[in-house]
């Protein structure tokens, strides 16, 4: 049952980008589509699946004063598999993430798991956080790809939804649609927490 | 490219926060006051000068020549996390000022992607020795200036009735969405 | 040559037709006097009567609190019927002595010198005994003024005639009727303080006085009348000696005696030059009763701690219901409750308004027209101090220079979302004093 | 006993708030927030005029969608929000009509209103409502827009109907906006003729090249026609005259003040006048600065947008620097941006920094001595 | 002392094995890599010039591809346009005739607006350039026959612009090395 709870509340109470506001970066550099968002979740489950992993398994081993430097090692080391794999299988999707991939190294979501339940936690238990903040992490960016796929394509997955003679509002695929659409969400987020108007 | 080009270019065409979406963290959240963003500003530039000096050398004379490119990432991270604690060490020695001013930004600065970004980008824009360099300084510089902008603005913001859910975080964001409206204007520059 | 001014400022309509050709009339001793006991900056004055005993027109009845500080002295012949707490004329409840009228107007024995041949520290000595305080509005004893810390040289006096409050006519009609003991006592400060020359300054709305002080001072070749521009506040100290020396008294509170000027109000010099004359207590002064619907308002002559519901009554009945009394000009004066407060030496007007004139408005949010910064005669920021004071950021409302603000009320006479720039500038300027103690 | 002693004696007996008591002054100019909006919306009225006049009835019609959907949102807003609805102050108005102003007459029905919902909502009332938006939310909405549907802003402009009076009451259909496409706005034909690479391409390729950009340019409507507004183009920007004659109401009124409009307009003459030219500094004629001026938006923005209160600086010195940073940035984007028009996001970018100019242009108080 | 050399070698010993093991991926995934590129070029130039069947690399001061028929002849070429569009460079394969006409061009890279510039991309852009000549390949504008794409005048005009270049380039190119290899045997043997 704690295992359980140990997962969930990564996905709405721990959040990590709506809640803790980490990981900020790419939840808007790759949320305008939902394939992206999708991938990059992924990618950056699978990293922070792994790290906390070998991270709990290594935790006694590694000296509290090079740990740092330890978990970025460990951390770069599955990104960059991430990083050949993707480029490899995944080749349209690889080039759309560009950098970011890369970047999922100093992604704070990672190295906050690490830090804060990893290097304190059993391997079963950091399993299932590493799933429940990369489940968390994939929800926001889709949330967020949803909403920008949607208004700025009119198109979800790639499909067509709106009605045929809907005008796409552009802004919400560019830069400033990224920060809009996370602004709002997370107002909207705030509003829903608690109900009293304002 | 010449330095003019480069420098707008990094600095408002591309600008790492509003275009790049890199350095979000440090954008959000040492952008309350004016004071500590110009600190963490020109600790920033400082920091993504130096790490796109040393990565491109890395690049150029370890990587390249043993084949060891897939190693990019982990030296790039390395050699930067590195190059803060080291760069920390040396300023509080040399420089207690200076350290007092940037002491407190310079830890976050490991984690903040746009200096991985920029190191990254150097190389895969092939960028010369000397514009990686450029290419730093003015990123950097572009980052800053966002940075004090921001500050002013939420500074005011502090004391406006700005609806409760929107406080903090949300409306900082909003702010950031129209500040990337306003730097649209810098976008499809012929220069 | 044109007038003369200070930059910023604002053009209300000055409303002085209303009272500007009444004549002043003596008011005679009213049936009671209420004569507060801080009717000045400094100490208050420490009551030396007690209740039941009576007492001469001009006796003092408390001395002054302390070296900033002035006697008190009684305004008419009667008993001391109650020493409490009365209604003054600031808005609040004050420590003040009621006299209560018995007999007719016996007064102290006064005294005629050829005052000229007093040293400067008698006539001083004269000043701070007779009570003067500045009566213009802040009440700065003037005997303290007149002796500036050693080291500071005073060059210059400055009469302030300007009267550039809307409605009040009382320096006005002092000047044209007792300009010449306006000018005895200006040459009585000048000694005093030791200054080579001397300003008298006059807004342009009062060509008759201008003209008349111009003809008295003919001859003096140290002593000049400077014509005005019609702004306000061209009365205010710091305003004031920009408009006639081009200095600037430095800010922080500096003090206008830093560059060698002491300026004193039209009804001060008279008052001094009483005082050092006839030895004769300051215990009366001239009122402007006025407003729109006073039916016949008028320049009173009249005892200290007069009420003011006397004096209106003599100004014949109202032309429409009362909203609102203004105690002083309807810039800077104090809105009172009740018209039990009594005059002071430092009330120079008792106005009355009607519904029209005193609508207030609700309080909306600042659109930031600047029009506050563009007349802040100071240079300051209002609706910036307006909005650090009311979200508690003190740093930012000091910065914004909230402790130079001199009250003149120009930020919210202009504001169209009618904030009350004053209150909250004051609510900060409170709040900073308090931390730098 | 007269009547005003009797009153005075029920006063004297503890009716002591028969008096209302308020802080000095007790004398005011009796203006408000609302009569300072509402003169806005009055000066914005002779180019709404000249708009119908030039465009049709369709040009009032999409100013009175813009205005309806701004109202209506900002009402919504504080109903929702359970504040007290504060429309009738006409912020909200002049929002709507600066938004539709922005647009030709062409653009269709939700142009304006989606235009205005944003500017009102994310615009404005994010921040928590009238004077506390940092950015000009009229123009904020016209970036949305300029953005998000470029096919149908940024096509270009559309022919008056001057020629035809009775165009004005049949012109209600929308018509599809690529008939009306004929042509470039003057603004973009002036960044065609002043683009040396663009120019030495042609002339390379195509000898006849100078020939086609002769013609394009005998199409600039002339100086007269730009300043009367007798040209194609947004339905409120194009009479220079008309907009003139409302910010001279405006500056009578008190309720804008020169120095910005007037170093914003000044910058940009002088700049066009120096690189204008294609052939180095000073080779533009003396006529290309005017047509910067009185072509596109810049009347509009120097005198209506770049002097909204509470978008600009709060200093007089500020206002001097916002005018000259607003132009400068105008030429910048004109010249070499992507944008034909640069006013837009000068004024902006401009109203970003509105803080960091408020700071560092706060007036000396007077009398002032620095701290030791 | 020893303490600190403990801790460096532990975290040497980390990224010894890290190196280890991205090295050994690398081995695995870097030839994929590098066939997906390939193919994406060739299938890029098969795309643009369908005629040919096999392609040639020729290194010149513009470098180009020379498509080959089933029996070896010159059926056209294909190169690469570069030029600087709205907000960045685009990339554009053109597939040459042998008669200088385009055959088609495909947009390769590009980072203009989504919505507006990135159009440039969709075939009912693309396929206006085929059956044109240099002096064609112009905006309409600029006096060509290329239709713009509504609200990317920039854009349209950047690929316009550097395919027309490429192509005068192209043509100065093959005048200045005569046509050579239809019948490469032949050559030898003379």
């Amino acid at each position: 049952m704690s295992l359980i709870k140990e997962m969930t509340k990564g996905f709405f109470k721990e959040n990590p980008v709506f809640v803790m506001a980490l990981g900020l970066c790419p939840a808007l550099a790759v949320s305008s589509s939902i394939e992206n968002a999708i991938g990059m979740g992924g990618a950056a489950t699978f990293v922070l699946l792994c790290s906390n992993i070998l991270i709990s398994l290594l935790k006694n081993l590694i000296p509290s004063k090079i740990r740092i430097p330890c978990y970025i090692v460990v951390i770069a080391s599955f990104v960059t598999i991430v990083d050949m794999t993707m480029n490899a299988y995944l080749f349209e999707l690889h080039k759309n993430l560009g950098i970011f991939i890369p970047l999922i190294v100093v992604n704070c979501v990672i190295l906050g798991r690490a830090e804060a339940f990893a290097g304190r936690n059993n391997v079963v238990k950091s399993i299932f956080d590493g799933i429940g903040m990369g489940i968390g992490f994939t929800l926001a960016l889709v949330a967020v790809a949803f909403f920008r796929e949607l208004l700025g394509a009119g198109q979800l997955l790639g499909v067509n939804v709106m009605p045929a003679n809907y005008q796409p509002i552009l802004i919400a695929i560019l830069a400033p649609g990224a920060f809009l659409t996370l602004g709002l969400l997370l107002g909207l987020m705030n509003l829903l927490k608690k109900p009293e108007a304002d | 490219m010449g330095i003019f080009t480069l420098a707008i270019s990094a600095i408002f065409i591309n600008n790492f926060v509003l275009t790049r979406f890199l350095g979000l963290c440090p954008y959000i959240g040492v952008s309350k006051k004016l004071d500590s963003a110009i600190g963490m500003g020109m600790a920033v530039i400082f920091v993504m000068t130096m790490a796109s000096t040393i990565t491109w050398l890395i690049q150029n004379y370890i990587l390249n020549p043993f084949d060891l490119v897939y190693l990019q990432t982990i030296a790039f991270i390395l050699t930067i996390a590195t190059l803060v604690q080291f760069v920390e060490m040396v300023i509080q020695k040399m420089a207690p000022a200076l350290y007092k001013a940037l002491g407190v930004f310079l830890p976050l600065i490991t984690t903040n992607c746009a200096v991985l970004g920029v190191s990254i980008i150097n190389i895969n824009e092939q960028l010369s020795f000397v514009e990686s360099i450029l290419h730093g300084v003015f990123a950097g510089i572009g980052f800053t200036i966002v940075l004090i902008i921001m500050a002013g603005l939420r500074e005011n913001l502090e004391k406006a009735p700005v609806p409760d859910s929107m406080k903090g975080l949300p409306i900082s964001f909003v702010l950031a969405g129209l500040m990337a409206m306003a730097f649209l204007g810098f976008a499809g520059f012929q220069i | 040559m044109g007038f003369m001014t200070f930059p910023g400022g604002i053009h209300p309509d000055d409303n002085k037709r209303y009272s500007k050709d009444a004549k002043i009339e003596l008011y005679p001793q009213p049936d009671k006097v209420v004569i507060p006991l801080n009717q000045h900056i400094g100490a208050p004055a420490k009551t030396i009567v007690k209740v039941g005993e009576t007492v001469k027109t001009g006796q003092v009845i408390a001395e002054a609190g302390g070296f900033v500080s002035i006697p008190m002295h009684s305004s008419i012949t009667g008993k001391v019927s109650k020493i409490g707490r009365f209604p003054h004329p600031s808005g609040s409840m004050q420590m003040a002595v009621e006299i209560t009228k018995t007999d007719a107007d016996n007064w102290v024995d006064l005294v005629d010198d050829d005052y000229q041949t007093l040293t400067p520290d008698e006539m001083k000595e004269r000043i701070r005994s007779a009570g003067v305080c500045g009566m213009g509005g802040a009440g700065f004893p003037t005997a303290v003024k007149l002796s500036p810390p050693k080291g500071k040289d005073i060059d210059t006096i400055i009469i302030n005639g300007v009267e550039c409050e809307p409605y009040l006519t009382a320096d006005h009609r002092l000047m044209l009727e007792k300009s010449e003991d306006i000018l005895n006592g200006l040459k009585i400060f000048m000694k005093i303080a030791g200054a080579k020359q001397a300003y008298i300054g006059i807004e342009a709305n009062k060509p008759d006085a201008i003209d008349k002080m111009k003809n008295l001072v003919k001859s003096e070749t140290n002593i000049g009348v400077v014509a005005l521009k019609l702004k306000y506040p061209q009365g205010a100290e710091k305003q004031l000696i920009y408009a006639c020396t081009k200095r600037r008294v430095p800010n922080k509170g500096g003090l206008p005696l830093e560059i060698g000027v002491i300026v004193q109000n039209v009804g001060t010099a008279l008052a001094a030059y009483e005082a050092v004359r006839y030895k004769k207590p300051l215990i009366d002064r001239v009122v402007t009763i006025s407003g729109k619907i006073v039916q016949h308002p008028k320049n009173l002559q009249v005892r200290i701690g007069t009420q003011f519901s006397d004096l209106l009554e003599c100004c014949g009945d109202t032309t429409a219901e009362i909203s609102k009394i203004i105690s002083g000009g309807p810039m800077m004066g104090f809105a009172i409750s009740t018209l039990m407060a009594p005059v002071t030496k430092t009330s120079s007007g008792l106005i009355l308004l009607g519904k029209k004139e005193s609508r207030t408005y609700e309080e909306q949010t600042c659109i930031r027209c600047c029009r506050c910064v563009d007349v802040c005669p100071m240079n300051l920021l209002p609706s910036k101090i307006a909005i650090d004071v009311k979200y508690e950021d003190w740093d930012g409302a000091d910065e914004a220079g909230a402790s130079d603000c001199i009250k003149c009320g120009c930020c919210a006479y202009v504001c169209p979302a009618q904030i009350r720039l004053i209150q909250w500038i004051d609510i900060g300027k409170n709040k900073l004093t308090e931390m730098k103690k | 006993m007269s009547n005003n002693e009797k009153k005075l004696k029920q006063v004297g007996q503890n009716n002591q708030d028969l008096y209302s008591v308020t802080v000095s002054p007790h004398m005011s100019e009796y203006r408000s927030v609302k009569s300072v909006m509402w003169n806005v919306v009055f000066a914005l009225l002779p180019a709404l005029i000249v708009g119908i006049y030039l465009f049709g009835m369709r040009a009032l019609l999409l100013t009175v969608y813009g205005v309806i959907a701004a109202v209506l949102c900002e009402a919504l807003i504080q109903k929702l929000r359970k504040q007290p609805i504060t429309v009738n102050d006409g912020s909200a108005v002049i929002t709507g009509m600066l938004v539709a102003f922005n647009f030709h007459a062409a653009a269709p029905w939700w142009i304006p209103v989606l235009g205005s919902i944003f500017a009102i909502a994310i615009g404005k009332h994010v921040f928590g409502g009238l004077g506390h938006n940092p950015m000009n939310p009229a123009l904020l909405g016209r970036v949305f827009l300029v953005a998000s549907f470029p096919t149908y802003t940024a096509a270009g402009w559309i022919p008056t109907l001057r020629n035809s009076i009775s165009g004005i009451t049949s012109n209600m259909d929308i018509p599809a906006v690529t008939d009306l496409v004929s042509s470039a706005t003057p603004l973009a034909v002036i960044k065609s003729l002043r683009d040396p690479s663009f120019v030495n391409n042609i002339n390379e390729a195509f000898p006849n090249a100078s020939q086609i950009l002769m013609d394009e340019a005998a199409s600039l409507p002339t100086i007269q026609n730009l300043f009367w507004g007798n040209i194609g183009g947004c339905i409120g920007e194009v009479s220079a005259a008309a907009l003139l004659l409302g910010a001279l109401w405006l500056a009578w009124k008190r309720i804008i003040e020169w120095r910005i409009p007037t170093f914003f307009i000044l910058t940009v003459f002088v700049l066009t006048f120096i690189f204008g030219g294609i052939d180095g500094l000073f080779s533009a004629s003396i006529l290309l600065p005017f047509f910067h001026i009185f072509a596109g938006g810049l009347m509009l923005g120097a005198l209506y947008m770049a002097t909204d209160m509470v978008t600009s600086p709060l200093t007089k010195k500020g206002r001097i620097v916002f005018g000259i940073g607003c132009g400068f940035m105008t030429v910048v984007i004109r010249f070499v941006g992507g944008y034909p028009e640069g006013v837009t996001f000068a004024i902006l970018l401009m109203n970003l920094i509105v803080p960091l100019i408020d700071k560092h242009t706060r007036p000396k108080p007077f009398g002032f001595v620095p701290d030791k | 002392m020893s303490y600190y050399i403990r801790l460096g070698l532990i975290l040497f010993l980390i990224a010894a094995v890290a190196s280890a093991v991205l090295a050994f991926i690398n081995g695995l995934t870097e030839p994929i890599i590098i066939e997906n590129q390939i193919q994406l070029e060739i299938q890029a130039r098969q795309v643009v010039l369908p005629q040919a069947d096999t392609f040639e690399y020729v290194e010149d001061e513009l470098p180009y591809y020379r498509g080959l028929d089933e029996d070896g002849n010159i059926v056209g070429y294909t190169f690469m346009a570069v030029g600087s569009g709205y907000s960045g460079d685009i990339d554009t394969m053109v597939g040459l005739t042998d008669e200088m006409i385009v055959s088609n061009i495909q947009v390769i890279q590009q980072t203009e607006t989504p919505g507006l510039g990135a159009n440039c991309t969709r075939p009912e852009f693309t396929e206006q350039y085929q059956d044109l000549d240099a002096e064609q390949v112009k905006i309409e504008r600029d006096g060509g026959k290329v239709e713009t794409i509504t609200g990317a005048t920039i854009t349209a005009r950047a690929v316009s612009n550097s395919i027309s270049e490429a192509m005068i380039q192209m043509k100065k190119q093959l005048e200045a090395a005569p046509k050579i290899n239809i019948e490469p045997d032949i050559e030898e043997a003379a």
